[in-house]
């Protein structure tokens, strides 16, 4: 079942600053399929939330296509848009700013229940929201709390919960992982991979942790100031990373392997600015292998290999 | 002195034990713990939020805030001397000069309304008889050194990267050339690419001047990169600790395991975790026994009681666990 | 860095049209007729009629301010209803005393408001904290007026060390600005004090400390300059509000500054001096608030670079 | 030593000292020290020579007047008639004064020392009139010299002359050698603004300066009392009163009128509020303005009269009203004693505190029931005092606020106004105020007294009945 | 199905609200309570005012011949100008001082809260309309509003208040901004948008309830500085109406008895100051209190 649940085609957001245009997503493009999980990874900065929250809408896009389902949300009106929330959520990085500080757990649970109408009565609603809460792990006794009184793994399980209460198709993850420490990172994600298999949902999954991308991900698209350099599965990518920028983050990932760690490429420089940046290849100053030819046009990504495309000129000639 | 003390390591930490107290309530943030350092070596002290890592180091440096801070016991002996005991200015002669300190974030560590270059004169200044010239020459050494253009000198914080400000801290903190940097989560804030930038650079600073270092993290992989050493914290407590490879590929300690477990790894393919279970304790009402017990998936009635010594475990000498399992013989008798 | 003064200049322009029209409006809606109130009470209806049409009373409203608005950006800002004096004049004669009357408070408010409150901060909780930040208190909860007449009891009356009021010298000013800056003196120490606090918490004071840096130096160097900056938005406020409240203050101590001769003039409804007192009021709180945005940029580098 | 200056203190500054360009009591204060006028009124308020030496009647609508000779204005010209001439003229095409000098029909300059008032019709208080300090005598050349910054440069005949002016603060006079009176003895006298009471009474007592005036009523007794300071007091021209719509339910009854008279005790209020710093009075007008009745009907407080008269009037369980009192805290303090008073008989008065321009606004057009206020007979003549309050065409804003209509009371007072005979007049303003007492359209609470404290040191002062004291002759000693 | 996770927490959170715990904290802040008991203790004389003292017969009757006598058996607080027993008005003027502080205050809260909610939402032009508008009343001296109102409407009572409130409108007005834009852009807002809520309720549900910590505190101070200023008005001639007792109006109405009848202004001043005081405390207590940095 190859269904596709999302194509995004050509998608920019630039910001107006004081210093000029932001191009903070700039011609990205990519699918996914049902049921699967799409990563995207990437220093900070690059982009990767603004895709995120431009696909959902929190923030209109400049330019481009965003298909759910085959239709253009682009298009949708705001009553159109508020009924299509249904099937799209999104789960935030951080577990505390992004819940109410003065609604209990429930009171969170409950309110897309409420805005949507999706309960007849206030018995329903309670049944509804205990079942959510079981859902993702969170005990019963706990639906008088406020956020500030639990730890940050419970209370990105109410983000979880509170995605979930609409019953969506389709959620985007924006580092729903990197405020928590790794031992409960790993309960989140378990629980989440868990959610996924019995709800066949579908991911984004936005990260810059690439060992948690890697593990959790079926396909894999690497950003790089606002557009994308590389896409692949999961495996391929890791086993054959193609763009110089990919090959470098990946090395540099530190590992616990204490035999592996002397054979790095370590980049030089840091990330230029997204502000009115020339066109050409965003990654062409640290990049080892570029020449003149880099910095002529924008570089679109190709396919070098089935289902393995790159945006590098250096691959392609 | 440090002549007549060759034979002694560098910083011993003994029986260190420092608290909180805020409205009433006491966190025991660093309980009993033990450290050895010699010139030269690299301790990786690891551990999750709130176990007390940062208080351990403050504690060295003397400057665990206080109110609401306190050191409750122990020695801490920097070259045979114990830091504890000194006058204030004396420890001030010290500071920034035998033993520096990285803190946590490169974001927040720099005075916004200084130059980058006066920070790391200052420094100089104080501490080696130059005179202000001088000390700006050293600070645009230190800056070349650490890969900032001097040209930056008279540049503020807020015009750097996340990546540069970290180095011109490491400047700073490296700008005396001292005998012992404790770095705190170093590149926590950093990006990958960044990060392995500031760990290469520091991995080179070190050997090119001997430096010896505590690398505080919660990252076995950071960790991994520079250290010689390992300290495992938990709740306040050292529960594992040894050369790395010792605690890297021989783990000792069921919550060692579990931080291994808990993490994806590149190299190897799981369908799932397996993370530890439930939560890091309440400070304020730590678990009596092995403060480890309630998660522990080994745990037996004994370790809710009493809590364990540390020990050599039986592979080598300077591998040392704080947990009845490794205790065969007291199992018995309880 | 020009062109933020001059944006900022210009900002001014549509702020002072509102505040022209807003107290015009307030003036001429309000009941009282300016010409009964020159003639007084006991004058003939004739006498009223007559002068209203002398003075332009009988124009419509709009006519009225739009000739106002015309006359003044020419630099004309009328004579006075009850003196005949040109406004212009007289305001630029009265100003100063009240400039220097809030400059001189705000000089005693800021001299003893961050001392103490830096004492305060460096020894929270200690006897000395909490004595300031009483006192502090005390300091805003009193009525100014009273303070003042107090003062005027003690040090007039009983010491007989100052004047009790007028303008003739310095020492005529000391009493006044004491009164005046009271307030102040304690709104900035507590804030010199919450601001210090949070700055001593910061990182980048515990670098300084880790860097070996003496206790003196950590606090007036590294820490005084960042707190300095919400206390500085502080001073500019209270500044704007001594110029504008020294009302009480003038009358407690028959000062010659604007303050009181508006309060005069609004009960008189001598528009053309309301006028001219009120824009001239809020020009220097306005270019006060520029003057504080631009101190900003002095102590603020990551502020200054916004300016640009 | 002897100090050479002379410092006085009262409520406000001094606007301008053009005396054409207001009327305010402390602007008068300072320009009386300063000019001089054609004729001059004594503590008793009878007319006296000024820079007229003297005058006639030509005809009972003609004055002549005999200018001395010799008088020096401040900038070294001579007063001559034209000077007369050109300040009359002035003072008649000053809408802020104009009404002082209303009934002056032209001006005439017989010769250099000689000038002719005409009125256009008979006008009796005419030299009460042209003693007023607003009828000061303008240096024809400094005023058209000056235009229009004449009023900070003054030129006048007076014994001081004027030096500078801290705007806001003081005016700094000096004594001026050529006075046609002979050179005052205290060479420099200024006039201080210090608007609190309070303030003015500690000046005196810190010696800062030498005589305040205007002491308020608490502080009299401290100063009565200091060793070195010393308090005069005396009738002033003016009278608080306690006036009635009378086009308004209930006090178109005149016995609701007179019960509120009976309820009222004004020896209470004087004591109370202004610490015995007046006298009860029978009349709108101080017994020492001309024209004064001390027969008309004094009202004594009587609660059960005041009770019956309600109770005739259909008032028996009294009613609710409203007083309209300035923001003056004098006045309101005499309220709140009025308010408590008259609860007694059963009327509730509530107190509105009105914004003096707006006071002044609604009592023209008649918004309130009953109101406060006070009248100054400035020209010490009854016309001044009685005229405007109760003619019937002088309804609302010309000065009769209680909209009260008698055409008895309005060819009388018609009638004492076009009369120069004396004596005739006073019949004529003695019977007035007889109707007044028994109509009651205002109920005249009580005579002001006016007041300075000084350093016992001062001598020569005296407090002058319209409330412009003069410096002429003051000086200190020992 | 929630998994072992769950049992390793032994103490189950009872239903509390923020609130609650807002309160807890400032029970333990010894100076906060020493403000609440003052202001308790005012309220509590104000509430019962007519229990202790009979408004007709005590508070505004004159006894002139018992004027301006000193505190003693009789009157505690000894009498005024008119004879009037300080203290009983004091009692009484606590209602009135109370009511102008807490109802000014609250008239601003409403439309200055209204206006700088508005503008720190939706931000842009109207933000700029409004902040402007609001600094042209900045501009304007209060004095003058004041002055402007009570010309126009007449000095009683509510038009003291609403004098006050206005100018203090642009205040509030800013606070609320200042503090809606900071909350504007949390992502707490953003996730109820992307749950599909409405403006109306993003700011009533999400945005108000948690701008309200600064208000509150700012409140407080509003409050104290709302006696102060009628205080202030009083002595500019701006009181309220006679008879009714008020702080202010007592303080400065006695200002001319200051040397002889010390006791007139003293207890109306003392008054003023320590329920300014206490409202400072609360204040500064109810700051710390809510503040989010304390929150764990
Ligand atoms: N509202 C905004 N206004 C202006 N610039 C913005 C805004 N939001 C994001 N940006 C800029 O857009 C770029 C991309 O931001 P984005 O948050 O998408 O990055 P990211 O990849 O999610 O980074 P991180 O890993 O730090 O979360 C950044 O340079 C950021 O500064
Ligand atoms: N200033 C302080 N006041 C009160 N408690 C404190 C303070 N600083 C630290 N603690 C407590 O002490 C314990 C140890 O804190 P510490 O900062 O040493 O942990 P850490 O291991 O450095 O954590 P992290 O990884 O988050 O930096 C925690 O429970 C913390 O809440
Ligand atoms: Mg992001
Ligand atoms: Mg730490």
């Amino acid at each position: 079942m190859s269904e596709i649940m999302l194509e995004v085609r050509g998608l920019k957001k630039h910001f107006d600053t004081p210093k000029g245009k932001l191009h903070a997503v700039d011609g990205v493009s990519f699918s996914i399929e049902k049921g699967k999980t799409l990563g995207i990874v990437g220093e900070s900065g690059c982009g990767k939330s603004t895709t995120g929250r431009v696909i959902l809408r929190l923030l209109e896009a400049t330019e481009g296509e965003i298909l759910f389902e085959g239709k253009n949300i682009r298009e949708l009106d705001k009553k159109q848009m508020r009924l299509l929330r249904e099937e799209m959520q999104i789960i935030f990085q951080d577990p505390f700013a992004s819940l109410n500080p003065r609604m209990t757990a429930s009171e969170i649970i409950a309110e897309p229940l409420i805005i949507h109408k999706l309960v007849k009565s206030k018995k329903e609603l309670t049944r509804r929201v205990e079942e959510l809460m079981d859902l993702v792990g969170l005990s019963p006794r706990l639906v008088n709390t406020y956020p500030h009184e639990l730890d940050g793994g419970r209370r990105q399980r109410i983000g979880i919960a509170r995605a979930l209460a609409l019953n969506p198709k389709f959620i985007i993850c924006d580092e729903p992982v990197s405020a928590l420490d790794v031992s409960i990172q790993a309960q989140v994600l378990n629980l989440m991979q868990d959610l996924q298999d019995r709800l066949g949902l579908t991911y984004i999954f936005i990260t810059h942790d690439l060992s948690v991308v890697k593990h959790f991900c079926d396909d894999i698209a690497v950003m790089y100031l606002g557009q994308m350099v590389e896409k692949a599965s999961a495996g391929v990518l890791f086993s054959n990373p193609s763009h110089p920028y990919t090959r470098a983050l990946l090395s540099a990932i530190p590992t616990t392997d204490l035999d592996k760690i002397m054979e790095r490429e370590v980049l030089e420089g840091e990330i230029s600015s997204p502000v009115d940046p020339a066109p050409g290849c965003r990654f062409a100053g640290r990049c080892k292998l570029a020449n003149s030819s880099c910095s002529v046009k924008d570089i679109p990504l190709q396919e070098i290999a089935h289902h393995h495309y790159a945006a590098c000129n250096q691959l392609t000639q | 002195m440090s002549e007549q003390n060759k034979g002694q390591p560098l910083l011993s930490v003994e029986n260190l034990s420092i608290v909180y107290e805020v409205g009433g309530e006491i966190t025991r943030a660093v309980s009993h713990i033990n450290l050895t350092l010699n010139r030269g070596e690299t301790l990786g002290l690891i551990g999750e939020t709130g176990a007390g890592k940062t208080t351990t180091a403050l504690g060295v440096m003397r400057l665990v805030p206080n109110p609401p801070g306190r050191v409750a016991g122990g020695k801490v002996f920097y070259d045979g001397c114990d830091l504890l005991d000194l006058p204030e200015d004396r420890m001030r002669e010290i500071r920034g000069n035998k033993v520096s300190m990285i803190f946590q974030d490169p974001m927040t560590s720099l005075n916004p309304v200084m130059t980058v270059g006066d920070q790391i004169a200052e420094v100089v200044l104080i501490h080696q008889s130059v005179d202000k010239p001088q000390s700006i020459n050293k600070a645009k050494e230190m800056l070349e050194m650490v890969g900032i253009p001097a040209g930056r000198y008279s540049e503020y914080p807020h015009q750097f990267s996340g990546g540069m400000k970290q180095r011109v801290v490491i400047a700073i903190a490296l700008a005396c050339n001292p005998d012992l940097l404790i770095a705190d989560e170093p590149t926590t804030a950093l990006d990958v690419t960044i990060q392995a930038q500031v760990l290469d650079l520091m991995k080179g600073l070190k050997q090119k001047y001997n430096t010896a270092m505590i690398m505080i993290s919660h990252d076995l992989g950071v960790v991994a990169q520079v250290c010689d050493k390992v300290a495992i914290m938990y709740a306040g407590e050292i529960v594992e600790s040894g050369p790395i490879r010792d605690v890297y590929q021989n783990t000792q300690h069921p919550y060692t395991k579990g931080l291994f477990g808990s993490i994806p790894d590149l190299n190897k393919d799981v369908e799932r975790l397996v993370p530890i279970k439930g939560l890091m304790p309440d400070p304020t009402h730590l678990p009596k026994g092995c403060r480890f017990h309630p998660r522990c998936p080994e745990a037996t009635a004994l370790c809710s009681k009493v809590s364990p010594k540390p020990v050599s475990t039986l592979v080598g000498g300077d591998h040392i666990v704080s947990c009845h399992l490794a205790h065969p013989q007291l199992e018995c008798a309880g | 860095m020009h062109n933020f003064i001059l944006k900022r200049l210009f900002q001014l322009i549509p702020v002072l049209l509102g505040v022209s029209l807003l107290v015009f409006a307030i003036m001429s809606f309000t009941p009282g007729d300016p010409a009964q109130l020159i003639l007084g009470e006991n004058a003939p209806a004739h006498a009223v009629e007559s002068l209203r049409e002398e003075m332009g009373l009988n124009d419509p409203f709009v006519m009225r301010y739009a000739r106002y608005v015309g006359n003044a950006v020419t630099g004309d800002l009328g004579r006075s209803y009850s003196s005949g004096r040109d406004v212009f004049n007289e305001i630029f004669l009265r100003f100063p005393n009240t400039l220097i009357l809030a400059a001189l408070g705000t000089v005693i408010a800021v001299l003893i408001g961050i001392p103490v409150g830096i004492l305060s901060a460096t020894r929270q909780y200690s006897f000395i904290d909490s004595s300031s930040m009483l006192m502090a208190l005390l300091g805003v909860s009193m009525p100014n007026f009273w303070l003042g007449l107090m003062m005027i009891l003690v040090f007039s009356v009983n010491l007989g060390w100052l004047p009790s009021g007028g303008y003739s010298d310095w020492s005529s000013l000391i009493l006044p600005a004491i009164t005046l800056g009271t307030g102040s003196a304690a709104i900035i120490t507590r804030m010199t004090r919450s601001s210090m606090l949070e700055v001593i918490r910061q990182d980048y004071i515990r670098t300084a400390r880790a860097k070996g840096v003496a206790e003196n130096v950590v606090i007036n160097k590294h820490a005084l300059k960042n707190a300095l900056i919400p206390v500085i938005t502080v001073i500019g406020l209270q500044f704007g509000n001594l110029i504008g409240g020294a009302v009480l203050t003038e009358t407690v101590f028959s000062w010659p500054g604007v303050g009181r001769m508006m309060v005069d003039a609004i009960r008189q409804k001598d528009t053309p001096m309301v006028m001219g007192a009120v824009m001239f009021l809020a020009a220097a709180f306005t270019l006060v608030n520029l003057l504080v945005d631009l101190l900003y940029g002095y102590v603020d580098p990551r502020i200054k670079s916004q300016y640009a | 030593g002897i100090r050479d200056t002379v410092v006085v203190a009262q409520r406000s500054d001094a606007k301008t000292l053009d005396p054409h360009a207001t009327n305010d009591q402390p602007s008068s204060r300072v320009a009386v020290q300063i000019y001089s006028q054609l004729v001059e009124t004594d503590s008793n308020m009878e007319i006296v020579p000024g820079l007229a030496e003297s005058w006639e009647q030509v005809d009972d609508k003609t004055l002549k007047l005999h200018l001395r000779k010799g008088v020096k204005f401040h900038n070294g010209e001579e007063l001559k008639a034209s000077d007369v001439k050109f300040t009359l003229d002035r003072m008649i095409a000053s809408p802020t004064v104009a009404h002082i000098v209303g009934a002056i029909e032209s001006v005439s300059v017989i010769d250099e020392y000689t000038v002719t008032v005409k009125t256009s019709e008979p006008f009796g208080p005419l030299l009460y009139h042209l003693s007023h300090t607003a009828a000061s005598i303008l240096n024809e050349k400094a005023v058209t010299e000056a235009g229009d910054s004449y009023g900070q440069n003054p030129i006048g005949t007076g014994p001081y002359e004027f030096v500078s002016w801290s705007v806001g603060d003081s005016v700094t006079l000096k004594a001026f050698d050529d006075y046609y009176g002979g050179k005052q003895e205290v060479p420099n006298a200024i006039f201080r603004n210090i608007s609190e009471g309070t303030n003015r009474a500690i000046a005196l007592e810190t010696g800062e300066v030498d005589i305040a005036y205007d002491i308020e009523p608490i502080d009299k007794d401290t100063i009565h009392n200091h060793k070195q300071l010393k308090l005069i007091e005396g009738e002033s021209l003016s009278i608080t009163y306690f006036g009635f719509n009378v086009n308004r339910a209930p006090y178109d009854n005149v016995k609701v009128r007179q019960a509120m008279a009976y309820a009222m005790n004004t020896q209470d209020i004087i004591d109370a509020v202004v610490m015995g710093g007046g006298l009860p009075t029978n009349s709108p007008i101080s017994s020492r303005v001309f024209g004064h009745n001390p027969e008309a009907k004094q009202y004594e407080q009587n609660y059960d009269k005041a009770r019956q008269l309600l109770k005739e009037a259909g008032y028996e369980n009294g009613f609710e009203t409203t007083l309209w009192v300035s923001d003056n805290p004098v006045r309101i303090q005499i309220a709140q004693v009025i308010q408590a008073q008259l609860r007694e008989v059963g009327i509730h008065m509530a107190i509105d505190v009105v914004e003096w321009g707006a006071f002044l606004d609604g009592t023209s057009r008649g918004d309130h029931e009953t109101f406060m206020m006070g009248w100054v007979t400035v020209t010490g003549d009854a016309d001044y005092g009685l005229y405007a309050l109760f003619n019937s065409a002088t309804h609302g804003g010309a000065g009769n606020r209680s909209f009260y209509s008698n055409d008895d009371i309005d060819s009388m007072l018609q009638a004492a106004r076009v009369s120069s005979d004396m004596a005739e007049r006073s019949k004529l303003y003695g019977d007035i105020q007889l109707t007044l007492q028994e109509e009651l359209p205002t109920i005249s609470i009580f005579n002001e007294f006016q007041n300075a404290g000084m350093q016992s040191n001062v001598k020569g002062f005296e407090l002058a009945p319209p409330g412009h004291h003069k410096l002429r002759g003051v000086r200190f000693e020992g | 199905m929630f998994d072992a996770y769950e049992e390793s927490v032994k103490k189950a959170p009872r239903k509390r609200s923020p609130w609650l715990e807002v309160w807890q904290r400032l029970r333990r802040n010894k100076m906060a309570m020493l403000g609440l008991w003052i202001l308790s203790f005012v309220v509590f004389a104000a509430v019962f005012a007519g229990f202790i003292a009979d408004y007709e017969s005590v508070v505004i009757a004159q006894n002139l011949a018992d004027r301006l006598q000193g505190p003693g058996a009789q009157y505690w607080l000894g009498t005024d100008e008119f004879g009037r027993d300080i203290f009983a008005r004091l009692i009484h003027g606590a209602r009135v001082s109370l009511l102008v502080g807490v109802l000014s205050v609250g008239i601003s809260i409403v439309i200055g809260g209204a206006l700088g909610a508005v503008a720190g939402y939706y931000g842009g032009r109207l933000d700029d309309i409004i902040m402007r508008v609001m600094d042209v009343f900045l501009a304007v001296p209060s004095i003058l509003l004041a002055i402007a109102i009570v010309s126009a409407l007449g000095a009683n009572l509510t038009n003291l208040m609403l004098a006050i409130a206005i100018s203090n409108i642009p205040t509030f007005a800013r606070v609320v901004r200042a503090s809606v834009l900071s909350i504007r852009d949390q992502e707490f807002i953003e996730a109820a948008r992307a749950i599909g809520a409405s403006d109306v309720r993003i700011i009533f549900r999400h945005i108000i309830p948690n701008s309200l910590a600064p208000v509150i505190v700012q409140g407080a101070l509003g409050v104290a500085l709302a006696i102060l200023s009628t205080a202030g008005l009083s002595f500019i001639g701006l009181g309220i109406q006679p008879p009714e007792p008020e702080w202010g109006s007592m303080l400065a109405g006695g200002r001319q008895y200051l040397r002889h009848a010390w006791h007139v202004t003293t207890f109306p001043g003392l008054a003023i100051m320590i329920t300014i005081l206490a409202l400072n405390l609360l204040g500064d207590g109810l700051r710390d209190a809510l503040d989010p940095r304390l929150k764990h």
